[in-house]
């Protein structure tokens, strides 16, 4: 029975998007009843896998049509759940799930739900059907659904031109990356005759690397790049995430990015695992570095609340890149629990600025403000990804980035590469910066005074409330126990990375894997342990000190009967003006950092003419990356 | 600089293009592998005379089914993307 | 449970709440009193900034209308707490309330970041577009220093790290002992550069002149804070003193730590007295003989002075001098 | 844009009428016929659908809208599509695996008509998803391009 669970879950995603898409034409509490039961049954079923997998160790190979090997040839399509696999595959289905039940009021102002609904199940089931495959043309297929459903949902408010405008731009980028990857995966099979990820595996292990394998590797990791949205090839993430609705913000964030992201792992890492990974390090390691410090730049530069954060999932899918591309076993470790991370809270602040869009109408930056006072939990609950994201402890970024500081550290203390304390150096700084640009989101949103027409401005409904309420408590519990996260979720997906041989064995049989692996499988050793800092005590401490302060307050340290509430008319609870008449004045975060942006004027006009808007330049850049990629393989790679 | 990017970019992919053509030439010419026991042995496997609907919808049935998804994916985008929208089109 | 009253009194007593009250509030003095002294004044008693402290607490607290009004309140608290946990971190020569290394530069070069975004979101959320200004400026200053501060800091990791085990250390622990054994960080000649640069980056930190461009009173009303009063007002105030004796507290274990005394309550002194020659050297020479800067030329001082030392540092520590 | 497309063309009419039994009697076998001969589900899926151009062509658009029912046509692809994906599950409730070919050796020998088990079966639900796709997705670009013309007249 374990072994259908899978490709059942892969399949109740796409099913419910056609029954939604039959019964759920008329009724709307008919169809959110199919989708909330999918995407449930799918969670349901993805948890069931937890244990056999990851606590088990099993790994789980499944054949379509019982098409098992013949001869040693994978002549079938085969699903192969590995703890990598599973890793990701959790990631997305709490994902949808949350995104699904977010969406039931969300779009309830949008018509044609009927379609959005059946779209969104699309990239949902494709997504979870892209981790799960063992098999690279399977891999292509998958993204392909991914990226028409990506560039549908973009499309979805076709009331608005800017929508329209990234749809199109999405579809020609997302486009040109899908050719990569397809002829990528062409050139593979013209080299191996079997598209069985094990099974290329097996065959590069004693295979040298001609020029048709680093070809293809090139190809397909410039259209990877695209999926997940690394610099250069990002340039359509802002506009995309910006325009779609919240909902799928959120999934592209949580999913469609780390697709991409996955897709690079297991081909780095598993499929060519016997390449000469240092020089591949170096390109990955670079690639991330560039991501994260352009990301939040731009960022910094934004005056869109959703632009903001696009830009934002940009520079942290840098930070993923930087640290899987140490190829230790800490910068792994890192690096998958900042994938983890940035689900969970670039989810939620995808959905606080979903919640500030239904409320107000707007996510325009320098018209918002004062909205704590109307809507509190959204904003208490942004505080939380804010501080997520900028890794203020207790919270989960926080964990994530000091893993990915100490891999860069510790990797540069190894090779003794001063380059590497760079990249320390500039991780360190863009934490900074995400810090940075949250705190002018803060004070635009949801601080200073409330303008005029926002008056009716209310907290958004409980349903849209719960996801975000689930995320954050994610958050926090990914923050206070990392060695749980890390015993049961990371450690075995690092291991699972690192144990090309045994993803052969359990899909080829043993046979097969002894004869390609003659001196043996080898067995990762994970010989990182959270040492050093136990931040399980340190909550203790700050909780202790909560309880203290907390009765010095009440015991009349703030002196609870002299806090006097504004609702009387007195002109002392007026904001001071000098001594002029109040009036609405509100600092907008347009250019909150000028004297950050005055010194850097040089830096960031290039920026501003490299997203110039113009697709053809975008497509050029993505073939240049694929270019340079390539000459990086051919020349560099032994 | 673009025009440069643009020259570069396509001479490189060309080249490369080239040489890994060349070193595919090379590259034994008799077809073996998966496709090889594939044809061989699709009769009494499927019973169907087609051996390419054979492999389409038996073997690799499971990137038919992906692959008809793709179609109904694009489709409902299209209908998606073309309704009439909110402050209509 | 003995246990539990051990950290109970380590959080509120000795290297926690408590003392570091006391400290800050007479660092505060001291440097007032140094400042006026060098500008020829008399000056204001030691103890005058502990009596300012007593008064806020005993005044009004207004909430403004605009004001988020739990943020606004707990904002200087959540400063405050995060301010007494960096003290909890910084060993005093060789006493540290952990036994194992458990303290963390990166933690602390994090907690160190949370009282000034309390004062941020404190000041963010009194509404007052003096405050916006003020915030903006604030966090500018953040993104100047943190530059310096964290090269300094791996620096000093670097170096630690290559003479104990030849691995990276993070810890702080690790720091005093090599101190310990191989005297202070300081008499290091490769590492004079980064010693200067974090002398540096201490005034912006604590907000003094002439880098105190997010509180300038003359022009922005003291920015964050222009609509606190009553006790929030008074915590952010203490925040300010304790954050000048954490400041020099950290450079004193980074820097000038030895192997002490086997008395605990003489290496406080110690300690004690060298943060004030630090808060001296650093904090109020500056004060008394600059005026302050715009916000545009402190990011780009601190950007190319400090950055500069700090990276010279690390050249000479990766060159293994 | 309009100028192309006359309407009341007696030759575009008749072209269309003859065509369109061809198409669909031709698209029709190649869908069935797809485990015997070249051809399968997709290739006859759009033969299929150029019966909806043809209509189109001859009849001009109000008739293409009052003879197929876009929402219908929609519909019968979603039912295509869970049908493929049921065929693809019967392999479970057999006890194999998902895309087993369970009814290969319970339908005739194979070169008959009905042989081949699901082959077939999934060979039709494509044939009939894609034939119904793709006409929806003519009648959508249909219903674009008389928006055009009455915005350009």
């Amino acid at each position: 029975m374990t072994n259908h669970l899978p490709i059942i879950a892969i399949q109740v995603l796409f099913l419910g998007a056609f029954i939604s898409g039959l019964v759920g034409y008329k009724s709307n509490s008919l169809r959110k009843f199919v989708i909330f039961l999918a995407t449930g049954t799918s969670l349901v079923l993805t948890l069931m896998l937890f244990k056999p997998v990851m606590m088990e160790g099993q790994i789980i190979s499944y054949w379509m049509g019982n098409w098992v090997p013949v001869s040693d040839w994978a002549i079938g399509i085969g699903l192969e759940v590995d703890q990598l696999s599973l890793f990701f595959g959790l990631i997305v289905t709490v994902t949808v799930f949350l995104g699904a039940i977010y969406s039931f009021k969300y779009m309830s102002k949008d018509n044609g739900q009927d379609k959005y609904y059946v779209v969104f199940m699309m990239l949902a089931g494709s997504v979870l059907g892209f981790v799960f495959t063992g098999d690279l043309f399977n891999m292509y297929v998958m993204i392909e659904i991914m990226t028409f459903a990506a560039v549908g949902l973009t499309a979805f408010r076709n009331h608005k031109a800017e929508s329209i405008e990234a749809a199109f731009k999405y579809l020609v980028v997302g486009s040109i990356g899908s050719s990569l990857i397809l002829l990528g995966t062409v050139v593979m099979y013209a080299q191996f005759k079997t598209l069985n990820l094990a099974q290329i595996t097996a065959l590069l292990n004693n295979a040298q690397h001609t020029p048709v394998i680093l070809f293809a590797f090139a190809l397909m990791i410039g259209g990877y790049a695209v999926k997940a949205f690394i610099v250069p090839c990002h340039v359509v993430a802002p506009d995309a995430y910006a325009a779609a609705p919240s909902s799928v913000s959120m999934l592209f964030s949580g999913i469609v990015n780390k697709a991409g992201i996955y897709g690079m792992i297991r081909l780095v890492f598993v499929v060519f695992a016997s390449m000469n990974l240092p020089s591949m390090q170096f390109l990955l390691v670079f690639l991330g570095t560039i991501t994260m410090f352009i990301g939040v730049t731009m960022a910094l530069a934004q005056s869109d609340f959703k632009r903001l954060l696009a830009f934002h999932s940009i520079s942290q899918i840098g930070y993923v890149l930087t640290a899987i591309g140490l190829s230790t076993i800490l910068g792994l470790t890192g690096g998958l629990y900042h994938a983890l991370n940035h689900t969970l809270f670039k989810g939620l602040l995808f959905l606080c600025a979903g919640a500030v869009l239904y409320s107000t109408g707007t996510t325009d930056l320098n018209k918002l403000g004062g909205l704590a006072k109307k809507m509190p939990q959204t904003a208490g609950l942004f505080l939380v990804g804010a501080f997520a994201i900028s890794g203020i402890p207790p919270f989960n970024g926080f964990v994530s980035k000091w893993l990915v500081y100490q891999g860069t550290f510790a990797k540069s203390m190894e090779t003794n590469n001063p380059g590497y304390v760079f990249v320390t150096i500039v991780a360190l700084i863009v934490s900074v910066m995400t810090l940075a640009s949250f705190i002018k989101v803060t004070q635009s949103v949801f601080f200073g005074q409330l303008p005029k027409e926002f008056e009716n401005a209310e907290e958004v409904p409980l349903s849209m409330r719960i996801p975000m309420w689930i995320l954050a408590a994610l958050c926090l519990v990914a923050g206070i126990l990392p060695t749980a996260v890390i015993d049961y979720l990371i450690k075995p997906a690092v291991l699972a990375i690192k144990s090309a041989g045994n993803y052969v064995a359990v899909m080829m049989g043993q046979e097969y894997a002894t004869k390609i692996y003659t001196e043996g499988i080898a067995i990762p050793k994970y010989d990182y342990a959270m040492a050093g800092w136990n931040p399980t005590s340190w909550l203790i401490l700050f909780g202790v000190l909560l309880i203290a302060f907390a009765l010095v307050a009440l015991t009349g340290g703030f002196n609870p009967r002299h806090i006097v509430g504004a609702e009387n008319n007195n002109a002392k609870f007026d904001v001071f003006f000098s001594g002029e008449a109040a009036e609405h004045s509100h600092v907008a975060g347009n250019d909150l950092f000028w004297g950050l942006k005055h010194n850097l004027k040089g830096y960031f006009h290039f920026m501003h003419d490299v997203h110039n808007g113009v697709v053809n330049d975008y497509a050029l850049m993505v073939v240049s990356t694929t270019a340079l990629v390539m000459l990086y393989l051919f020349l560099l790679v032994k | 600089m673009k025009k440069f990017m643009t020259f570069f970019s396509l001479t490189v992919i060309l080249v490369t293009g080239l040489f890994v053509m060349k070193s595919m030439a090379v590259l034994p010419a008799t077809y073996d592998g998966v496709a090889k026991i594939l044809v061989d042995t699709t009769i009494e496997r499927t019973r169907a005379l087609n051996a390419v609907t054979a492999v389409v919808f038996d073997s690799r049935g499971y990137d038919t089914l992906g692959e008809s998804f793709v179609l109904f994916t694009a489709i409902s985008c299209s209908a998606a993307i073309l309704r009439k929208g909110l402050k209509g089109r | 449970m003995n246990n539990i009253l051990q950290f109970l009194f380590y959080i509120l007593i000795f290297p926690g709440f408590a003392f570091c009250v006391v400290a800050g509030l007479l660092i505060a003095g001291i440097d007032r009193k140094l400042v006026a002294r060098m500008q020829k004044r008399i000056g204001p008693p030691i103890l005058q900034p502990t009596y300012d402290f007593l008064k806020l607490l005993g005044k009004e607290t207004i909430i403004p209308r605009h004001a988020a009004r739990k943020v606004y309140l707990a904002a200087p608290v959540v400063g405050l707490l995060s301010l007494v946990t960096v003290s909890l971190f910084i060993p005093i020569f060789n006493f540290s309330i952990f036994d194992k290394p458990v303290a963390d530069l990166i933690v602390i070069i994090y907690l160190l970041t949370i009282p000034g975004v309390a004062l941020i979101i404190g000041g963010s959320a009194s509404g007052s577009p003096y405050a916006g200004v003020g915030i903006s400026r604030e966090m500018v200053a953040i993104l100047s220093y943190e530059l310096p501060l964290v090269i300094v800091l791996l620096t000093i990791g670097r170096k630690v790290g290559m003479a104990l085990d030849g691995n990276i250390t993070f810890s702080l622990k690790a720091i005093v002992d090599y101190q310990a054994q191989y005297g202070p960080m300081i008499a290091q000649w490769s590492m004079i550069p980064a010693a200067i640069a974090l002398l540096l980056v201490i005034p912006c930190k604590v907000g003094s002149l002439p880098f105190d461009i997010a509180e300038a009173e003359i022009e922005i009303c003291e920015g964050p804070l222009v609509e606190y009063s009553g006790p929030p007002l008074g915590i952010f105030k203490l925040n300010h003193a304790i954050k000048m004796f954490i400041m020099t507290s950290l450079f004193v274990t980074l820097f000038l730590s030895g192997a002490g005394t086997n008395f605990v309550a003489l290496n406080v002194l110690i300690q004690f007295a060298l943060a004030v020659v630090v808060t001296f050297i650093s904090i109020s020479v500056l004060k008394a003989i600059t005026a302050r800067l715009r916000v545009e030329q402190t990011f780009k001082f601190y950007w190319t002075y400090p950055t500069a030392l700090a990276l010279l540092s690390l050249v000479l520590v990766w060159l293994g001098l | 844009m309009d100028k192309n497309i006359k309407v009341k063309n007696v030759i575009v009419k008749t072209a269309a009428d003859f065509f369109m039994p061809i198409a669909l009697i031709f698209g029709l076998y190649v869908i069935l016929h797809g485990h015997l001969s070249p051809g399968g589900g997709f290739q006859g899926g759009v033969i299929v659908a150029a019966a909806v151009v043809l209509v189109y062509l001859g009849y001009g658009h109000e008739t293409t809208e009052n003879v197929f029912n876009e929402n219908l046509l929609k519909k019968s692809e979603t039912f295509a599509a869970i049908m493929y994906a049921g065929f693809a599950f019967l392999g479970i409730f057999y006890g194999a695996n998902f895309c087993r070919n369970v009814l290969a050796d319970k339908m005739g020998a194979a070169g008959e008509l009905f042989s081949s088990g699901t082959i077939f079966w999934m060979n039709f639900s494509v044939g009939f998803k894609v034939l119904t796709g793709i006409g929806f997705l003519s009648l959508i670009f249909f219903g674009l391009l008389k928006e055009k013309n009455n915005e350009s007249k």
